[in-house]
């Protein structure tokens, strides 16, 4: 086996066989646990670096290895895979070390840790799946993954919500399964292949294939939180910060983005959905999430309830790029799954930082925050911005790039106020929390008080992540031209895509 | 076909349906045990039924081997069984 | 090489005999046995994947005067299992029978069902076949009943009466084929059997038999309380192999020796059942407040899911396509055998730490017992078919052969049943990651909790990731 | 004439088994009913025995035949004997 | 042959006259005995249709201790287990389920005896296929009886009668485990007592006889170990208790012979390079017999242990001998 081949499988037991090593760790084994994990996600980003200076080389990094007749688990690294790749990878090192800060005194963190890194795995497969049934196998595990973060606490709530989640996202695992199978007895191996492969299938498939391409997209639509699928996501954020930063980040929600894409631009072809006319179907959904995620996070008081809201919202864009015909619509939904994260990410350290540190929860007892705590603040704010689309942090670009698609592709009609209307809403909801966290004045007490302004407003390993992750999504945004920015990479895969 | 082979035969087909209505049907273990018991003399007997060629031919043996040893089995069970019930009703006496 | 057919029957017969004789150093016995039994099945597994399938004519009788003991691929991955399930148990029960006394009571008839089960899946022989299942039922019922726990003598008491009758339609069926076809070899038989009435009513009592062992729905109503009651390595046993060696045999003969009978209106009605089996099954395991009662309820919704194969199977064209879902068949047989071995291995662990099973009570059960809860963690991705275990194969080939040949309700009612196993499962691990304080601080002892977490591993590691070779082999051995 | 002689056994035997088997129907009691059988049968069977002794003409053959005999009625006398001891008791405790 | 029509004809009723009858019955004790009777009645089919062995191994077997032990098991009430879980009918409706459910059993089983005949009839119908017969006695000469029955079940099929005799250790076993045995019975007094004095002996000789005489004509180990057992239940109905079996580990001993000289004999060929059970034709009288002394003996052991329904345990204080 050459170092091709085997890549892919470094990539994702770098972190997989870490979070095996930290399940038989005992509890207090703190440093030795720290190490692997931080060994595990350093090396990733190694692996990863290599990975992106391959792929940009046309090298083809390719795993194979047989399960069944016809069913091959297949790991490749092509442009989109190596997007989310790098964004997971990233997103996890700093996760991790947030999280490190964050579960500091709490019981149970081999498990933890554990199943953490087995959560990343699973989304690194996901991401370096090379056909529909590899892909499966690992949207599957990613659940599997993910309850026990969810139910971590083990209150009431928490097992409450991990249970909706389970019913979620193991319905629509369900859905998809039962697509992929059929696509599988239909179009044999389903390799991802840029351009798609289904338009050599004869026309009385067309029906068929109609059917499965809506089973997948509910199945996928679960975990990507399609309106009315979203449900379990807001529900979800009882799960400790570093967790929802997982799920609205790196992990699930984006499994779910990254799977429509996939679909949409590899097994079907983005020119073959739109020829069976269901494109449009897919805008459609996207727009009316987009929207009804505003709407309700403009009514939450509970901060992370508002944020999670805000990804069902956000997300969306992502299928919306997807939705768009055209390589710049593609560009914006695509660079959409960088930029949301980061910025998402940022929120949701943020958020689980006023908590931590101050026991703030709502929205409503943030008033003077930014006095007390201006760097975590100021992280959010920029993150905050991003999302409503101000110039020039990242948020921006994915608008700039969707709406003009939309008019190349001649969607401007119903994409134009679909953007506008939803960029308002996004105003309306993070300008009031700006507003309070700077310019009100903050009441006499903290509802509770946990870490002390010292050195810094709050833990070092919890004012960290948040400030690089802000810095970031400014970054991304300034320097968008930049070679290697998520901007030019998603150029990249568009000319890939559309052969151009 | 010789006249004996329908007549047991049929007895055979008619004891195996007997036993098994009983074994199905009755509320007494005992009866139910009894049932099985002739439910498997009905197989049995279609067994040597089949050995049997007509007077002063010499049957098939293999079957005679096989109906023994489907006897001994069947007396095993049959006590293994009643066994199990002796112990059931000791205890449902003693509670 | 094909004296190892006749070394795995002989060698744990002979361990009960030495287990018998020796009652002081029974336990070493058992698991030196144990080892030997597995290594000549693995042998068994390794010669039949080089040399195809292999025959051993006892006595040097020709078959047919004579018995011949017959293994190909299918037989020899289940001697596989049932050693696996058999050492791992062997293992646990040395550790769960704590009085000596009751431990050299136990091994003789424990050996003696491990022979019951090498011989059934060994034997070329119709007659035989029925002194096997004869061996096979009484022991198990013997193990059922061991302790002699009121419910577990009851429930015993029960399985063995409908055990007896399942044997005696088997054997009219036998009498039926001989009167006919003046033979008991199956391979004789193959060759000989045709498309007739005598045939088809032998096969319609055979398979009556075997379906009332097999438990198969509307015929399972015994099993849940045999499986429930009896002590845990017993149950994992009766679970993983018991019913499951004579669902091979309803395999051997459907798919092998009178496959040329088979009707599509008959596999069909096998399908109803199944679809029965899963739904009813998987039901009554979710209401159940009873944690070994859910995984007996289990395992009659997993035994559906082997039945929804045969009117797929039917449907598919002979040759790559039905061979590719035969090893589905396999695959999800042979996970949900280690997969629920594990489980009731487990669970046994459960209910000797905390005094009971009762699923409402079992909060924390995570945090006190890690590596059993992982263990049935496991075993509940088998069971619910989630991958990367063997299960997830097995019901991808299954949903691949209903939508290859149209028969979309088994796709409906497999997609239900795994739902509803997804629910009964994290109903079970939901209340084991809750917050309250366990019971009783628990010490945990290796030997206890290796052998189901190694079982469960194997079922969805093991089978999952390293299936492939289970296709291989059920071509080389066919 | 050793035929006709068996044949008269053999039918005054098979008289002593219907007197013997009506009686067992139609008597009152289990002590009336157990003195029909055991007479009559034993009697009944000697008779079969005698006749069909004479009716082999093979003397090893009759030996079993009588051996047969005297277990049967060994065995009788026995469980009459047993069967009215156990209903004496069974009379004597209610 | 009309006589003989005769014969069959009543042989026939009385089978099926007195199986109705031992099943129609509330009565367990009746049921019992009429059960005996239908035993000994198909002793006698089995005897008109040529079976000799099967005759004397049914009223040995099937009759006699079959039938002791379900006599014994209604003495100890064993009948009502079970019983307590069917509930009284009360509800009109159950009432009328529980009608309809013996209807359609009982029509079921009516069309399996019909499904049953007809494709019975049609399998005589064919030509008669005698290729094991044949086959049974173009070998009988080199399988070292010439009792074709005990050549089949000791040479030919004898891994058949090896498994069987692991059902019967695993009876054995089963019963073991379930606890100790029920105290014995009451002496039965001296007119029993002389009976079985001189029957023990006599069914001693006949075990004997039988075991002998199976190499060449009706009988064998199975047979002789019934009839030995059957000895033991009569000493046991005298009143002696542990009926001069064993206790404990000679008892084991006892159990198992029959599958350790089988396994015993079966493996020594096997390392000695024949077949596993491939007797060489010129010892396979012997061996045949020593495996089958050893069978009888196990066979003895385990019946009489079912009969006592446990473990023997010694009788307090009293010595015993058997006659």
């Amino acid at each position: 086996m050459n170092f091709d081949a085997t890549l892919p499988l470094l990539v994702l037991a770098s972190s997989l066989l870490p979070g095996l090593v930290i399940f038989f760790l005992r509890e207090e084994s703190h440093r030795l646990r720290t190490l692997l994990n931080l060994a595990g996600a350093g090396a990733k980003v190694i692996l990863v670096g290599i990975m992106i200076w391959g792929v940009f080389h046309q090298h083809t990094y390719l795993t194979r290895w047989t399960l069944a007749p016809g069913l091959e688990l297949v790991l490749h690294a092509d442009t989109l895979s190596v997007l989310f790749v790098s964004l997971s990878t990233v997103l996890w090192l700093v996760t991790t070390v947030y999280a490190i800060g964050y579960l500091e005194k709490s019981p149970h963190r081999s498990r933890f840790f554990g199943f953490f890194s087995l959560c990343v795995s699973a989304t690194i497969g996901l991401a370096l799946a090379g056909n529909l049934f590899t892909f499966v196998i690992f949207y599957e595990l990613l659940t599997l993954a993910t309850y026990p973060l969810i139910a971590h606490r083990g209150t009431p709530e928490a097992l409450r919500s991990a249970r909706i989640y389970l019913r979620y996202t193991l319905g629509g695992g369900a859905v998809l399964l039962t697509g992929a199978v059929w696509l599988h007895v239909i179009a044999g191996p389903n390799a991802f292949i840029e351009g798609g492969v289904l338009s050599q299938l004869p026309d009385e498939y067309h029906g068929q294939l109609k059917a499965i391409f809506l089973l997948l997209m509910i199945g996928l639509g679960v975990k990507a939180a399609l309106v009315p699928l979203h449900g379990w996501l807001p529900e979800a954020m009882v799960a400790p910060a570093p967790v929802s930063a997982l799920l609205h980040a790196v992990a699930v929600v984006k499994a779910g983005a990254f799977g429509i894409v996939r679909v949409v631009y590899d097994v079907y072809g983005v020119q073959f959905t739109s020829e069976l006319g269901l494109l449009a179907m897919l805008g459609v959904a996207a727009a009316i999430t987009i929207v009804y995620g505003s709407f309700k996070a403009l009514s939450q008081d509970n901060l992370k309830k508002r944020l999670a809201y805000s990804t069902v919202s956000q997300v969306s864009y992502i299928a919306l790029g997807t939705a768009i015909l055209g390589p710049i619509g593609t560009i914006g939904g695509i660079v959409h799954l960088v930029h949301q994260g980061i910025m998402k990410i940022t929120l949701f350290f943020a958020a689980g930082n006023y908590a931590e540190t101050l026991g703030i929860h709502n929205v409503s007892e943030m008033n003077g925050v930014g006095q007390r705590m201006p760097a975590t603040t100021l992280a959010f704010s920029i993150a905050a911005l991003g999302m409503i689309g101000i110039p020039p942090i990242a948020g921006f670009i994915s608008k700039w790039y969707l709406g003009l698609g939309a008019v190349e592709a001649g969607m401007a009609g119903w994409v134009l106020p679909v953007l506008i209307i939803s960029s308002v809403l996004n105003a309306a909801y993070f300008l009031p929390v700006l507003y309070r966290a700077w310019f009100c004045r903050p009441a006499p007490a903290w509802p509770a008080e946990h870490i002390p302004a010292a050195r810094y407003e709050t833990a070092g390993a919890l004012l960290w992540p948040p400030v690089i992750t802000a810095g970031l999504a400014l970054a991304a945004g300034l320097f968008a031209a930049a070679p290697y920015s998520p901007l030019e990479w998603a150029d990249l895969i568009a000319q890939r895509e559309y052969q151009l | 076909m010789l006249t004996a082979h329908w007549l047991y035969g049929i007895s055979g087909c008619l004891l195996l349906a007997l036993g098994l209505r009983t074994a199905l049907l009755h509320d007494m273990l005992l009866q139910r045990l009894i049932g099985i018991n002739v439910m498997g003399a009905g197989v049995f007997l279609v067994l040597i039924t089949v050995a049997y060629r007509g007077p002063g031919i010499a049957p098939d043996p293999v079957l005679h081997a096989l109906v023994l040893t489907g006897i001994v089995v069947a007396v095993s069970a049959t006590a293994l069984a009643l066994a199990l019930a002796r112990r059931l009703t000791a205890e449902q006496d003693d509670g | 090489m094909a004296e190892t057919l006749i070394w795995l029957i002989a060698m744990p017969m002979a361990g009960a005999v030495a287990t018998l004789l020796l009652p002081r150093q029974s336990t070493p016995i058992a698991c030196v046995t144990a080892v030997a039994a597995s290594l000549v099945a693995g042998t068994l597994l390794y010669a039949v994947s080089e040399q195809g399938s292999l025959s051993y004519e006892i006595g040097g009788w020709s078959a047919g005067l004579g018995i011949a003991l017959r293994a190909d691929g299918l037989s020899a991955l289940l001697l596989m299992m049932t050693a696996l399930v058999m050492l791992a148990s062997s293992v646990y029960a040395g550790t769960y029978f704590t009085k000596a006394a009751a431990r050299a009571r136990f091994w003789p008839l424990w050996l003696l069902l491990w022979t019951s089960l090498n011989a059934l899946l060994l034997s070329g022989d119709l007659f035989n076949l029925y002194v096997t299942l004869e061996l096979l039922g009484l022991s198990a019922v013997a193990l059922a009943s061991f302790g002699g726990k009121f419910a577990a003598v009851q429930a015993a008491l029960r399985y063995l009466l409908l055990g007896l009758l399942g044997s005696m339609m088997f054997l009219a069926g036998v009498s039926l084929i001989y009167a006919g076809y003046g033979t008991l070899d199956l391979a004789t038989l193959t060759l000989a059997v045709e498309p007739e009435p005598v045939a088809w009513t032998a096969l319609a009592l055979m398979s009556a038999g075997l379906l009332l062992k097999t438990a198969l729905f509307p015929l399972h109503f015994w099993l849940p309380p045999a499986h429930a009651s009896a002590s845990a390595p017993v149950s994992a046993v009766l679970s993983a192999l018991v019913v499951k060696v004579a669902f091979y045999l309803l395999v051997r003969l459907w798919m092998d020796v009178f496959a040329d009978l088979v009707t599509p209106a008959a596999a069909g009605l096998l399908g109803v059942m199944g679809a029965a089996a899963i739904l009813w099954g998987s039901w009554q395991a979710l209401r159940t407040e009873r944690l070994k009662l859910l995984a007996a309820w289990s395992t009659v919704a997993q035994l559906g899911y082997l039945f929804l194969f045969f009117p797929v199977l039917l449907a598919l064209p002979p040759g790559p396509a039905r061979d590719t879902a035969f090893g589905g068949l396999v695959i999800l047989a042979l996970t949900h055998g280690l997969a629920k071995a594990g489980l009731f291995l487990a669970i046994g662990i459960i209910q000797q730490r905390s005094g009971h099973d009762r699923i409402n009570e079992l909060n924390g059960t995570a945090q006190r017992l890690p590596a059993t809860t992982f263990a049935i963690a496991l075993a509940g991705v088998a069971l619910i078919g989630l991958p990367p275990s063997g299960a997830f194969l097995g019901k991808w080939q299954l949903l691949a052969g209903s939508f290859a040949s149209g028969q979309w309700l088994w796709i409906l009612v497999t997609i239900a049943g795994s739902l509803l196993a997804a629910a009964y499962i994290f109903r079970v691990l939901g209340h084991a990651f809750g917050n309250q304080s366990y019971p009783r601080h628990s010490v945990t002892i290796a030997r206890e909790e290796w052998p189901a977490l190694i079982l469960t591993t194997l079922a969805v590691a093991g089978l999952g990731l390293a299936g492939a070779p289970v296709w291989n082999l059920l071509e080389s051995g066919a | 004439m050793i035929e006709v002689m068996a044949s008269l056994l053999t039918v005054s035997g098979v008289g002593f088994y219907l007197a013997g088997s009506i009686g067992l129907l139609r008597l009152p009691d289990l002590y009336s009913r157990l003195h029909a059988l055991t007479k009559a049968d034993n009697l009944g069977l000697g008779l079969l025995i005698a006749g069909l002794a004479l009716h082999t003409q093979d003397l090893l053959i009759a030996l079993k035949l009588v051996l047969i005999w005297l277990a049967v009625l060994a065995a009788s006398a026995a469980s009459a004997h047993l069967i009215a001891q156990h209903a004496r008791r069974r009379e004597t405790q209610s | 042959m009309t006589a003989m029509l005769v014969l069959d004809i009543l042989l026939v009723l009385s089978l099926l006259s007195l199986a109705t009858a031992a099943l129609a019955t509330n009565d367990a004790r009746r049921s019992v005995i009429l059960f005996m009777a239908f035993g000994l009645v198909l002793a006698l089919a089995w005897g008109r249709l040529l079976a000799p062995d099967v005759a004397l191994a049914e009223a040995a077997i099937g009759a006699g201790l079959s039938g002791a032990l379900l006599l014994t098991a209604v003495r100890d009430q064993a009948h009502r287990a079970l019983r307590s879980s069917r509930k009284p009918v009360h509800e009109r409706g159950r009432a009328n389920l529980r009608v309809t459910l013996e209807w359609t059993v009982t029509l079921l089983c009516i069309a399996l005896a019909g499904l049953l005949a007809w494709a019975l009839a049609q399998a005589f119908d064919r030509a008669p296929k005698d290729t094991l017969a044949q086959a049974v006695s173009a070998n009988l000469a080199i399988s070292g009886v010439s009792n074709p029955v005990t050549a089949v079940l000791l040479n030919f099929r004898a891994y058949d009668t090896l498994l069987e005799l692991a059902v019967l250790l695993t009876a054995a076993l089963g019963i073991f485990a379930l606890g100790p045995a029920r105290p014995g019975h009451r002496a039965a007094g001296p007119v029993f007592d002389g009976l079985a004095r001189w029957l023990v002996p006599a069914l001693i000789l006949t075990a004997g006889y039988l075991l002998w005489v199976g190499a060449h004509a009706p009988g064998g180990a199975f047979q002789a170990g019934a009839t030995l057992a059957a000895a033991a239940v009569v000493l046991r109905l005298a009143g002696r208790r542990s009926v001069g079996l064993p206790t404990g580990h000679t008892l084991h001993v006892a159990m198992v012979a029959g599958v350790s000289m089988f396994l015993a004999v079966g493996l020594g060929l096997l390392v000695l390079g024949r077949p596993f059970l491939g007797y060489p034709p010129a010892w396979a009288g012997g061996l045949i017999l020593l495996i089958e002394t050893a069978a009888m003996l196990a066979i003895a052991a385990t019946l009489v242990l079912a009969f006592f329904g446990g473990r023997p345990t010694p009788a307090p204080g009293v010595a015993e001998k058997t006659s």
